[in-house]
């Protein structure tokens, strides 16, 4: 039983499949424009933030049991360095939205958010958090975590394997390898009059 | 003893529908009478409300009540309502059964029938000031925008009672006054276990009290079972109490098995048993390991999870999923079992009896383990009754509710298990009722697996299934208690209103009662052993 | 007269001690005050050890910032303190204040101008006093050696224990 | 044996012989200073790493081992992020003593590592009266965690710091006790004497029972001191999400952390020092080629290799045992480690007076 190719607009399935060519689009948007010094600064400091984002231990529902599976013994995400993950969120770098936000949870999720110290990462899990799931005609959920605060990489299943959970996560490693610190922004926008 | 006569002696203008389920109909005015009558009578002493469920009957509100008597194990439907849609009242019977208070609540914020006597008239799941009641017919879906101002609590309830003339009037009761020390602990929480928030009054470190608020992950799955065909409702029964997500699903299809009258052929019974009783072991071993990282012992969390492994591998290879296995389906289940599933079945029974016996050196046998819990959060059987906790935490205050030896289903009449009861209350027994619970469930297992009998894994069924029309009940013993599945049908291939008595909500509704004067740090230990599943509360 | 270590050691805990006793005082808020009197609690300390006495010094810091300090701390989380201590002069108050200000000042000039200091920078007298003197002369029945008092305190603090113990029991 | 003192005193002449004494001094402290903190930071790495490895190894688990060689650059991968991450101000507190609080932690904690004899005459802070001293210095640490409870203005951090108080002031009797113990065996309060009374064997040896009681109550009371599990009740994760410094983010968080593990490091090394024979190389009489190998291995070696065994110890507990009940652990130390202590002492006594050490 193979699996239908699926499309993607932006980038070939193939190149989205191959972690070398990923990293190669990383390196690309990395290269132009950044001083030698801070540039290096650059690095230094986004090496460390990417090998170190510590979670908070937040779950609403079925995905959380899965992100416990990879804190325990056959996943182990110590082994990337997310080992800690933090019940303050003052303390906490990434918030991992582990099931359906609804409307009461919202309001709860935001402060969690916005109580969280710079810089802050978000990682929508599961279906529900991505755009409803399931759930998705239900009179109390919400469409989407993005809908509320903004978010970095989507993990989509019901629920993800822990394998795609350590994917997510080392995508969120790459995301945060392209941030500009000190040295220059990554995207110039043209300011609105 | 004829109950039906027995109910007519005492509300003679009660009627009886034989639709599916015996279900009878009492006025409203004469219903408050009947059920203290029912509970407190010698011959009849139904002492367990199994569940309370709104209804919309399109002209009239209502609420129908399966009661069960644990003395003699008889049981009955009572339905009642009340035509006033602008502004329904009943009577509360939430001092008779304990369990009422919550479910009443529930019922009011879904439909908006208010029960007169009740304490604490507040909404149970969605927020203070939204619009409607979702759960009615006429209720109109985009009312309500998400709304993302911060929530303020109220330490004010209302409560309706009856004065000497007769008229109903407000009365309002108070939570916690300014004075308290109230720490709130949850929604996002680490021992909450999911999205739970105990507001909580404390006196240094011992609990004065605490009253839980609900809804933090209500999806309203039963309201949109409205809107889904039989087959469809199946996919959301697995997300209910994700643990238990196999046993959940196996209700709901035999609820469907049975109001059609389709006979399951035994291979089907074989595979439903064992893959119950798997999930149930896998449930148990992380209750284990949550409760053992509740208590701040991280070691043991990560042993259970890795044994747990072993049972998720075993899912994964039949059905492809590792949590959720979307596996039974109407009429049997829906792909055959691996051809290895028995060998590797086979496998992780001696394995895991071994690795039990670690489980109890490295935790059971701990002395700050004893300390901990012995004697901590008792919970008397009247009480445990009263409040419905069926599963474990019953079990564990002496109360032989085990739904597989009650009314037993699928294969568990022909197998030989112990039910296992204790008769402490505390949360050591109610620890101990799962660890031995997981030998039972082997047990069962190593009983069911070298018989399996050859056959077909699934009945052909029609591709939309037409429920006949009438109320059906079906129960069967989940991980954490007795789960069940409650359907009104008109015939249609929707179902009118789909219930799901949830385990949990009996659980949270008596941490009150369990917590009574212990410390913070037996609120962790209590909610640990208690083994609760939000989105299962929630729904 | 040339400047030695010892001297600018000494001469910037006294600005630090100062200063921190100053503000012990001035600063409303209650939480405030108790940190600003640690620091000044441990920069008595740092003069005893200046001075040699580093018996005293550890006692100091043990005893004051270490017990002390923890026990006001207690007391006010435990107490419903005010938040801020809006405490204004009252006139009544200003001539016994007065009056405190200038006896103790006066003493204190009168202490420094009168008093023959030891020349205590030049001679070695930076010499640790022994551990072992100090305890013979706490438990010793000899000349001027403290058995007595020491035995005294003990039995007054084991009846504050006691007398804490009923006031407690009685709760 | 290498004697740190030569060193020591080499640069002590070179330096004075260059610059007036005051000065020399004055640039000495500095430079010392400067080298302890390094130690500081160095030693909480090593450890955090540490117990990270140690506790994968106890839970079947790999641990850190992507980031560098067998994952030890993780941990500077974790200091490069706590630096640079936002320092939350909160509204409604006082936000000086707020951020004063981890500094007085820290300070504590770093007065306390300062009196460690690492080796042969590399002694910091070695005052007469040196254990009184670390006893002292170690107390201020509950004011750091009560005044970073308090001024977080929640009530969380305020439960955990009061927890924390209590903890800490009653365990610090238990440690007294051992310490007293040890003192009466060895007859001064001086470490570099502890470690010397014990050239001819380790303590733990040579006193015995007394010795090993008061080593194990040591071990348990060290453990409470330090906040670490079974006894991380001011944490308590599950119950009070982070204890007292719930509300701390970045470096001041930063600062709780290395703080609480290099306490654990303090606490075992002074275990280390008093019971384990310091930098005292293992001499067994009788075997004097042993005796005379044993020698050649210099005594930092020796120090640190000990103190790591007791912070092996320490981790063992804490990734074994369930967390106790703050009623519990109160009684546990007031019921029966105390008594113990206080029995143990009168037993300690009696050994010495009738001469029945070794």
């Amino acid at each position: 039983m193979g699996l239908k190719k699926p499309k993607i607009k932006s980038i070939k399935y193939e190149e989205f499949q191959d972690n070398e060519s990923l990293e190669k689009m990383a390196a690309e948007l990395n290269a132009n424009g950044a001083n030698v010094i801070l540039g290096a600064v650059d690095d230094v400091i986004n090496w460390g933030r990417a090998n170190s984002p510590w979670s908070l231990t937040f779950a609403t529902s079925c995905c959380g049991i899965e992100f416990m599976a990879i804190g325990a013994a056959r996943y182990d995400m110590a082994r990337f360095g997310f080992e800690v993950t933090r019940p303050s969120p003052r303390q906490a770098d990434l918030i991992m939205v582990c099931g359906t936000i609804t409307h009461r949870m919202a309001p709860v999720l935001k402060r969690l958010y916005d109580q969280m110290a710079e810089p802050k990462y978000v990682v929508a899990v599961g279906g529900c958090a991505v755009g409803g799931g399931p759930f998705t005609k239900s009179y109390h959920v919400v469409q989407g975590v993005d809908k509320i605060i903004p978010v970095d990489v989507y993990l989509p299943g019901c629920p993800p394997r822990p394998e795609a959970f350590l994917y997510s996560m080392m995508q969120l490693q790459r995301k945060i390898k392209l941030q500009k610190f000190l040295g220059g922004v990554n995207r110039k926008e043209k300011k609105q009059k | 003893m004829d109950l039906k006569k027995r109910i007519l002696e005492i509300a003679p203008e009660t009627q009886f529908v034989e639709q599916g389920d015996i279900k009878a109909i009492v006025p409203s005015s004469s219903f408050y009478a009947l059920a203290k009558k029912l509970k407190e009578d010698e011959d009849t002493s139904f002492d367990f409300l199994l569940s309370l469920t709104g209804m919309d009957f399109g002209d009239s509100l209502g609420v129908i009540y399966h009661l069960e008597s644990t003395k003699y194990g008889h049981t009955c439907v009572l339905q009642t309502s009340t035509t006033n849609r602008e502004n329904p009242e009943l009577y509360s019977v939430c001092d008779l059964w304990k369990t009422a208070n919550f479910n009443e609540r529930e019922v009011y914020d879904f439909f908006g029938i208010r029960f007169i006597n009740h304490p604490d008239m507040r909404r149970l799941f969605l927020r203070d000031e939204w619009n409607g009641y979702p759960f009615r017919k006429d209720y109109d879906m985009d009312s309500n925008p998400l709304n993302m101002t911060n929530e303020v609590t109220e330490d004010k309830t209302t409560e309706l009672t009856i004065d000497a003339e007769g008229n109903v009037i407000e009365k309002e009761n108070t939570l916690f006054d300014d004075k308290e020390y109230v720490i709130n602990i949850g929604p996002q929480h680490p021992s909450t276990h999911g999205v739970l928030r105990f507001r909580t009054s404390l006196q240094g470190e011992i609990i004065k009290k605490i009253e839980p608020y609900c809804g933090y992950i209500h999806r309203g799955i039963e309201k949109m079972n409205e809107n889904l065909t039989y087959p469809q409702t199946l996919a959301l029964t697995d997300r209910l109490d994700y643990l238990s997500a196999h046993q959940n699903r196996h209700a709901l299809c035999m609820l469907i098995e049975k109001a059609l009258g389709v006979e399951i052929p035994e291979r089907v019974q074989y595979i439903r048993t064992i893959m119950d009783e798997l999930q149930r072991i896998d449930s148990h071993i992380l209750f284990y390991s949550c409760l053992a990282m509740d208590m701040g012992a991280i070691t043991p969390f990560t042993y259970g999870f890795r044994d747990r492994e072993m049972i998720l591998d075993i899912f994964e290879q039949t059905t492809g999923g590792r949590l959720i296995q979307n596996y039974n389906v109407v009429g049997g289940v829906q792909a055959d079992i691996h051809p290895d599933f028995v060998n590797s079945v086979k496998k992780f029974i001696p394995y895991f009896r071994n690795i039990l016996k670690e489980y109890h050196d490295i935790f059971t046998g701990n002395v700050i383990v004893h300390q901990r819990l012995k004697g901590v959060g008792v919970l008397s059987k009247e009480d445990a009754i009263s409040f419905g906790t069926t599963g474990g935490t019953g079990r564990a205050s002496g109360w032989a509710c085990d739904t597989r030896k009650r009314k037993p289903y699928a294969m568990y009449d022909k197998v030989d298990f112990k039910e296992i009861v204790y008769t402490e209350g505390d949360s050591f027994a109610r620890y101990m009722v799962r660890m031995d619970e997981m030998l039972e469930s082997m047990k069962i297992i190593e009983q069911l697996i070298d018989n399996i009998p050859e056959g077909a894994y699934q009945v052909k069924m029609k591709p939309i299934i037409k429920v006949p029309e009438g109320s059906y009940f079906t129960s069967v013993e989940s991980s954490r208690g007795e789960f069940g599945v409650f359907l009104e049908s008109k015939g249609d291939k929707y179902p009118y209103r789909l219930k799901y008595r949830s385990t949990g909500l009996p659980l949270v509704a008596a941490v009150d009662t369990i917590t009574k004067g212990g410390k913070i740090a037996d609120l962790i230990a209590i909610g640990g052993t208690l083994d609760y599943v939000i989105p299962d509360i929630d729904r | 007269m040339d400047i030695t270590l010892q001297n600018v050691v000494f001469i910037i805990v006294a600005i630090f001690i100062s200063v921190f006793s100053v503000l012990t005082v001035t600063t409303k808020k209650i939480m405030r005050s108790v940190t600003y009197l640690l620091f000044v609690l441990l920069g008595t300390a740092a003069i005893y050890f200046l001075l040699g006495y580093t018996f005293l010094g550890a006692v100091q810091i043990m005893v004051y910032a270490g017990g002390v300090v923890v026990l006001l701390v207690f007391s006010i989380f435990l107490t419903k303190a005010d938040e801020n201590l809006n405490i204004g002069i009252k006139i009544k108050k200003v001539l016994p204040i007065l009056l405190t200000v200038l006896i103790g000042g006066g003493l204190i000039f009168f202490i420094i101008f009168t008093h023959n200091f030891l020349p205590m920078a030049s001679t070695d007298a930076i010499e640790e006093l022994n551990m072992k003197t100090i305890g013979f002369a706490l438990v010793g029945g000899g000349k001027n050696q403290y058995i007595l008092p020491f035995e005294a305190i003990g039995v007054l603090l084991l009846a504050c224990i006691i007398g804490g113990l009923l006031i407690a029991r009685k709760r | 044996m290498f004697d740190f003192s030569v060193v020591s005193s080499w640069i002590h002449q070179f330096l004075t012989s260059v610059m007036p004494e005051g000065l020399a001094i004055f640039l000495e402290c500095l430079v010392v200073g400067v080298c302890i903190l390094a130690a500081y930071a160095v030693i909480a790495m090593i450890l955090i790493y540490m117990e990270r490895k140690i506790c994968a190894w106890f839970q079947c688990r790999i641990g850190p081992d992507r980031v560098g060689k067998f994952g030890l650059l993780q941990l500077f991968a974790d200091v490069i992020k706590m630096l640079i991450k936002e320092i939350v101000e909160l509204k409604n507190t006082d936000k000086f003593l707020h951020a004063l609080a981890p500094y007085i932690v820290i300070l504590s904690s770093i007065l306390a590592f300062a009196c460690l004899p690492i080796n042969k005459g590399m002694e910091i802070l070695d005052f007469n009266i040196g254990v009184v001293f670390l006893v002292a210095v170690s107390s201020l640490g509950v004011i750091g965690i009560l005044l970073a409870g308090w001024s977080s203005n929640s009530k969380y951090t305020m439960i955990g710091a009061m927890r924390s108080g209590a903890q800490i002031i009653s365990y610090e009797l238990s440690i007294g006790m051992c310490l007293l113990a040890v003192a009466i065996f060895t007859g001064t309060l001086q470490f570099s004497e502890i470690v010397a009374f014990q050239a001819d064997g380790w303590l733990i040896f040579k006193g015995h029972i007394p010795a090993v009681i008061a080593f194990i109550v040591y071990l348990i009371a060290g453990n409470a001191e330090t906040n670490r599990g079974p006894f991380d009740m001011p944490e308590a994760e599950s119950e009070l999400t982070a204890g007292y410094h719930t509300e701390y983010s970045g470096m001041h968080f930063g600062f709780f952390y290395l703080s609480e593990y290099l306490n654990m490091f303090i606490i075992a090394g002074v275990a280390a020092t008093i019971f384990l024979g310091g930098w005292m190389p293992l001499h067994i009489s009788g075997l004097e080629g042993f005796n005379a190998i044993m020698d050649y291995i210099p005594g930092f070696v020796w120090f640190f290799g000990k103190a790591f065994f007791v912070v092996f110890l320490l981790m063992w507990m804490r990734w074994t045992f369930v967390r106790l009940r703050i009623d519990q652990l109160l009684k546990f130390e007031w019921k029966i480690l105390l008594p113990i202590g206080l029995f143990n002492l009168v037993l300690m006594i009696l050994v010495v007076v009738f001469k029945l050490h070794f």
